[in-house]
């Protein structure tokens, strides 16, 4: 399946090859965890403060446990905050 | 002690500038900056007055923790009937011209009246005159600096003015000072114009003293040792800035986004922080320079950018190929996705002339929207705007709008009115995304529930400053809830509400309650101030002023009514994202949150709230 | 080796010093002739003024300074210098040999030919006596007449106020410090003063003083001012050069040395107030009998003494004053040259003032009044010769941006 | 080892914790027109330059002062002004080229950085360490040293 995966900020370095403005379209097994995304492209996991899927928020703490499903966009930052 | 405990009574009718005590009970009640500032505003002019007229007061004020090394003590506010909205207005500002205030030895100055001519203050350290501004009428806020310094041969002057917007009226002017921070909101600068006040020039070479030096040294170094360790404060802010929440809005869901019709921004990463770090692919230079701290701040979030010299925004006026403030989230937003706008440069530009004539960009980028979207509707034509085509999306037009607006010439005059007065003077009231007269800042209520009971009840209108709710849906700090649910929000909006007001209130910056909690300030107010500050006084001074902000606007016409929302948001779905389909749930959280305030069903503080504040 | 430095001003004490750290062998004498320690005659207004006891005004402070540096001080007047024998005449005792000389026998003030100078009550203000005896007759409420208001008359100036007299300045140039400031500086200096309550009268000659009953009648060539209990000369300085008649010694104003301070003969040098050395900013040969020079003098002419090649470049006129709390300094040109370019600010109601004097893009020249933060900068790009680039236009029309300039182009050089 | 105050303007983002440190410790109270540092602002490029006595080797501070108020620490290179010895004439403050002694109206003395004696405030209120306190071998030293050079009115010596 595909998702869309966008990494920003200093998180942006961990982003493939072919991205473009922060997200890349990546193949990925069914099913597959957060974690398992992140870890795929080196992202180191300590520095994932705000993950959303879809727009919505999904806690670090069940990264592990939260999967994936086909056509998802996961987006990632580190520690953010503006105003 | 951190007071200075001297006010300055300018009287521009009359031409005097007279010292007088602070009043210490009242400091010892609201603290100082905003709280204590509108508690003199309070007394001192009746809350119906028209904003315009002599009969207004502007009061510029700091903190305690001003001037101090507090982390981020260098703030003051503007405090007067706010030109825009007709409410309270507090606008606070950073740089280093509070500070500066603080050093020449004045917690307070007070205008009143208006001077016959133009003129500006100048203040070094107790000596404090008005001069003649009839030379500087007409120029810029940046040329008015320099030529200010080049006068008093005084290159450590710091400098508030305002620009010509402000001497012309546009009603959401603002008073910028160190030529890039701005008491921006509310039409502050427009107040100072009608007063004939071109600027206030300040050279203080005293100290600011407090009153347990020991006990603040240890406390504010804790302080800023939290700065520096938290994530957010110490890492995020200084390198990315505000500008880094473009993409987490938007991909909330959460992005107004062409006068609110959309909540998101299909080109937002075009205009975000990521974009302004990237390389231009015309010059190989990045639109960010470099980061700048407000005096005594440790987080340094503010953005320097430089624009690219072959853009067609400055492509032969080299006047603007320097280091400027850059774009901070607010004004990129409102610059770019509200009016649908994805040419950073061009963003850039427009902010720079905001800076340069002095108003505020989020309410010209609203208002900006707004003729936009009357445009689109054909309510609008070209005939209106001068021959400009007025289309979402338009970076030459956003550019020669700023020009105009900061002159005031053209459409400019019309887009000076202000969204509301502007969709009002069109027939088409509810195209103006505003509260009480205020543009909406960047955060779409349909997204983040929260932000709708912030702007709704904001006693300056739609503001972003007085409740940052988002901080707690989206960024999920102190803890995160959910955006697109109104559970709580009404308990969590009045918590914000109540914490900022102590913040502005003792001189410091808001940014730093990402790391700190009221557990982290209280102890570097009460080391520098007279009084018993802990989290629980600072809270219920933070609830009194609150309070008694309300207080004014009711005595000034406004009641529970003027707590609403426009249509678009509590009728039109948004369409895309997280909420989609979703509309402000104000309706449901606004009855909620005059009972948590201790308020009647209409919105008006009850008898008992009023004392056990003591307002 | 033996090395004997005639007088224990500045000069004389930092060549002292500078052989001696170059050398830890060689013979060193010191001669002074005022019976004191060496002390700075810069530190006799605050001694006037008892912010300092007379220690305060020596110019080593720690006790056995010369000794532990085995530096003999002698005292003694010298009467000559045989350049043949390689010795010096003492007024007292056996003739001293030398292998290397230095003259640093500084300058004495000027009495200029004006009758009733030597009346009892009239002094100059050079030596640690004479500042006992000033401070003995510059009582509260005394009408004291200060005659010159150049750089020394203005530093006494502000002592004599602070002791409370009643002052009458009389200055025949038509402004204040005319050797170190333009009018429009000079002027501020003067209406600064009036309205501290000074009386100052420029353009103004005393023609004749002397003895009345309520004390000494000084005479002007236009006005009359009261009866005064004391009057301070203060009418400019010359070098000590007389003991030099004969001895084959070039002299003009002062002693003439080469660009190693060596004077015409070898093994002879000049350095401070008795030499007439080369001028950084003008390339010619003057007497620059400032404080900083002398102090660079000592040490240049040490080294070349010690064998260390050392030319001098030329050394900068520079000045600082604080007239009654008015901070003013001068540097270089300040006065500007033909073709230089000219920039400057006037505050008159604050008393701020600040010309800048541009050689190309080069300072070469500057003055300011009312400012005292970062003013060695302007020594330091005057001196340096540093090319301000674009600077220089921001000057022209900013020159208060002059510290600014001074980093940006530091930072430039320095990376 | 001597130590010298390393300052690396790149990091600088121009907050002047280093004037607040510097003048609380030595003044007492918070006031940055008293500092001996002074962080210089220039905003069209977007440069902050904290700036302050390098302590260079020349002292020309020292060797101007009439009364010795001005000493050279053996150990550390720093040099002091004692306030008890200054009589406030300015000659330092105008023989200095880099302008980094100044006139404390004041207190009637002048004042210069002294490093804190060892242990310098400004550093350790830096938050971006843009200041370091570092062994005088530290690039960017050498470079100072050799602009104080320029400022010598004695040529290089040929043999020294």
């Amino acid at each position: 399946m595909k998702i869309t995966l966008k990494l920003y900020a200093s998180l942006a370095n961990c982003l493939p090859a072919e991205a473009v403005k922060n997200q890349a379209e990546i193949t990925v097994k069914s099913d597959i965890t957060v974690r398992e995304v992140l870890d795929a492209h080196n992202v180191p996991f300590d520095r994932c403060h705000l993950i959303l899927i879809n727009g919505v928020f999904s806690p670090p703490a069940t990264a592990k446990q939260a999967t994936l499903k086909d056509g998802d966009a996961l987006a990632v930052w580190p520690p953010v905050a503006g105003g | 002690m951190a007071w200075t405990r001297k006010i300055l009574r300018v009287n521009l009718t009359e031409g005097t500038c007279v010292s007088e005590p602070l009043n210490m009970d009242w400091a010892l009640k609201y603290l100082g900056q905003r709280g204590l500032g509108t508690k003199y505003l309070m007394e001192e002019i009746d809350p119906k007055v028209d904003p315009l007229s002599p009969d207004n007061k502007m009061i510029f004020a700091t903190g305690p923790l001003t001037g101090t090394c507090a982390s981020t003590a260098g703030r003051y506010s503007v405090i007067t009937k706010g030109a825009l909205t007709g409410a309270i207005a507090c606008s606070n500002s950073g740089g280093y011209f509070g500070a500066e205030l603080k050093f020449a030895g004045w917690d307070m100055i007070i205008f009143e009246g208006k001077s016959e001519k133009p003129v500006y203050l100048c203040i070094i350290d107790d000596k404090a005159e008005l001069l003649s501004a009839e030379g500087l009428w007409g120029k810029s806020v940046w040329d008015t600096d320099a030529a200010i310094k080049a006068t008093h041969q005084e290159p450590m002057m710091h400098i508030a003015a305002i620009g010509v917007a402000g001497e012309k009226g546009n009603m959401y002017a603002c008073i910028v000072n160190d030529l890039h921070r701005a008491a921006g909101r509310s039409g502050v600068g427009a107040v100072m114009g009608s007063k004939n006040l071109k600027a206030v020039a300040v050279r203080g070479t005293g100290g600011v003293s407090v009153e347990d030096f020991g006990a603040f040294m240890k406390s504010t170094e804790a302080g800023k040792k939290a700065l520096a360790e938290n994530a957010v404060t110490g890492e995020g802010l200084p390198a990315y800035g505000t500008q880094v929440l473009m993409n987490v809005i938007n991909e909330s869901g959460a992005l107004p986004t062409r006068n609110f019709r959309d909540v998101q921004f299909e080109s937002a990463n075009d205009i975000s922080a990521e974009a302004m770090a990237e390389p231009r692919r015309s010059d190989g230079k990045p639109n960010l320079l470099t980061n700048q701290a407000c005096f005594s701040c440790t987080i340094a979030c503010g953005r320097i950018s430089q624009i690219d010299k072959d853009h067609f925004s400055v492509v032969n006026k080299p006047e603007y190929w320097g280091a400027e403030g850059g774009l901070e989230y607010e004004a990129a937003w409102a610059l770019g996705a509200a009016t649908g706008v994805k040419d950073l440069e061009a963003l850039t530009y427009a902010n720079y002339i905001c800076n340069e004539q002095g108003y505020d960009p989020i309410s010209f980028g609203s208002t900006l929207a707004a003729a936009m979207d009357m445009y689109e509707e054909g309510v609008l034509t070209k005939k209106d705007t001068g021959g400009v085509e007025l289309k979402f999306g338009s970076a030459e037009m956003l550019t020669k709008m700023a020009d105009l607006t900061g002159t005031m010439e053209g459409f400019g005059e019309q887009l000076g009115l202000g969204s509301k007065r502007l969709c009002e003077k069109y027939g088409r009231p509810e195209l103006s995304m505003t509260v009480k007269g205020q543009e909406f800042p960047a955060y779409d209520p349909r997204g983040i529930q929260g932000m709708g009971l912030t702007y709704a009840t904001s006693n300056r209108g739609a503001c972003h400053l007085r409740s940052y709710t988002v901080s707690s849906e989206i960024l999920g700090i102190p803890e995160k809830t959910d955006p697109l649910s109104t559970d709580g929000k009404a308990g969590l909006v009045k918590a914000f509400q109540d914490a900022t007001a102590a913040v502005d209130s003792a001189g410091l910056c808001i940014f730093t309650t990402f790391a700190w909690t009221l557990e982290d300030i209280a102890p570097q107010v009460d080391a520098a101030c007279e009084g018993n500050w802990t989290p629980d006084t600072l809270m219920e001074a933070g609830e009194r002023i609150w309070n008694m902000e309300r207080n004014f606007n009711l005595a000034a016409g406004f009641s529970g009514k003027d707590d609403e929302l426009p249509k678009r948001l509590m009728k039109d779905a948004a369409k895309t994202g997280p909420a989609k389909g979703m509309v402000s749930g104000l309706d449901k959280m606004l009855p909620e949150y005059y009972e948590v305030r201790g308020w009647n069903t209409k919105g008006v503080p009850t008898e008992e709230t009023l004392s056990r504040l003591g307002v | 080796m033996k090395h004997v430095i005639i007088g224990a001003g500045p000069a004389g004490v930092v060549a002292a010093e500078t052989l001696r750290r170059h050398n830890a062998k060689c013979s060193i004498t010191l001669i002074g002739n005022e019976g004191k320690p060496p002390y700075s005659r810069m530190a006799l207004p605050y001694l006037l003024i008892d912010r300092i006891a007379e220690p305060g005004t020596y110019l080593r402070q720690s006790p056995g300074h010369y000794d532990d540096l085995k530096i003999e001080y002698v005292q003694a007047n010298v009467a000559a210098v045989d350049p043949d024998k390689k010795t010096i005449t003492l007024d007292e005792g056996a003739p001293l040999a030398y292998d290397r000389l230095l003259l640093a026998t500084g300058a004495h003030p000027i009495k200029p030919p004006i009758k009733g100078l030597d009346l009892p009550g009239v002094h100059t203000c050079w030596t640690l006596d004479d500042a006992d005896e000033i401070g003995a007759l510059a009582k509260s409420g005394a009408h004291v007449v200060l005659m010159g208001a150049g750089f020394i008359g203005s530093i006494i100036l502000e002592a004599l106020v602070l002791k409370g007299v009643t002052l009458s300045v009389v200055e025949m140039e038509d402004r204040m410090v005319p050797r170190m400031m333009d009018e429009v500086a000079g002027n501020m200096l003067k209406s600064w003063c009036t309205s501290k309550g000074v009386n100052i009268l420029t353009g103004t000659k005393i023609t004749e003083i002397s003895q009345g009953d309520d004390g000494l009648n000084v005479t002007l060539d236009k006005g009359n001012i009261p009866a005064a209990q004391l009057v301070v000369v203060a009418a400019g300085v010359r070098s000590n050069i007389d003991f030099l008649k004969g001895s084959g010694v070039e002299t003009k104003e002062g002693v003439m040395v080469d660009d190693h301070l060596q004077t015409n003969i070898e093994g002879i040098y000049a350095a401070g107030d008795v030499a007439q050395a080369k001028d950084l900013s003008t390339g010619d040969f003057n007497v620059l009998a400032i404080q900083p020079t002398a102090v660079e003098h000592g040490r240049i002419a040490a080294m070349n003494m010690g064998g260390l090649d050392t030319p001098h470049r030329g050394s900068l006129s520079m000045n600082v004053l604080d007239t009654l709390g008015l901070i003013s300094s001068s540097f270089g040109q300040w006065m500007g040259e033909k073709g230089s370019d000219s920039a400057t600010m006037v505050d008159k109601t604050n008393y701020r003032y600040l010309r800048l004097e541009f050689q190309g893009d080069c300072l070469i020249g500057a003055q300011s009044v009312g400012l005292s933060e970062h003013i060695g900068m302007l020594r330091g790009l005057i001196q340096s010769g540093t090319h301000l680039g674009n600077w220089k236009q921001i000057l022209m029309t900013s020159p208060h941006r002059i510290s600014e300039a001074y980093v940006s182009t530091l930072h430039k050089n320095a990376s | 080892m001597q130590k010298t105050l390393v300052i690396d303007p790149g990091k600088c983002t121009g907050c002047k914790q280093c004037e607040l440190a510097c003048s609380y410790v030595k003044e007492g109270s918070f006031n940055p027109s008293k500092s001996r540092i002074r962080v210089f602002d220039f905003h069209t490029e977007g440069r902050f330059v904290p700036y302050t006595c390098t302590q260079c080797d020349e002292a020309w501070c020292q060797q101007a002062c009439p009364v010795d108020a001005i000493t050279t620490d053996p150990v550390s290179g720093v040099k002091q002004v004692h306030e008890n010895l200054c009589v406030g004439c300015k000659v330092c403050t105008i023989a200095c080229p880099f302008g980094t002694i100044n006139y404390n109206v004041a207190s009637g003395k002048v004042v210069k950085c002294d490093h804190c004696g060892g242990d310098p405030e400004c550093v350790k209120a830096c938050p971006t360490q843009a200041i370091l306190y570092s062994d005088v071998e530290q690039a960017g030293y050498d470079k100072m040293q050799q602009w104080a050079g320029k400022t010598d009115n004695a040529a290089p010596a040929n043999s020294a």
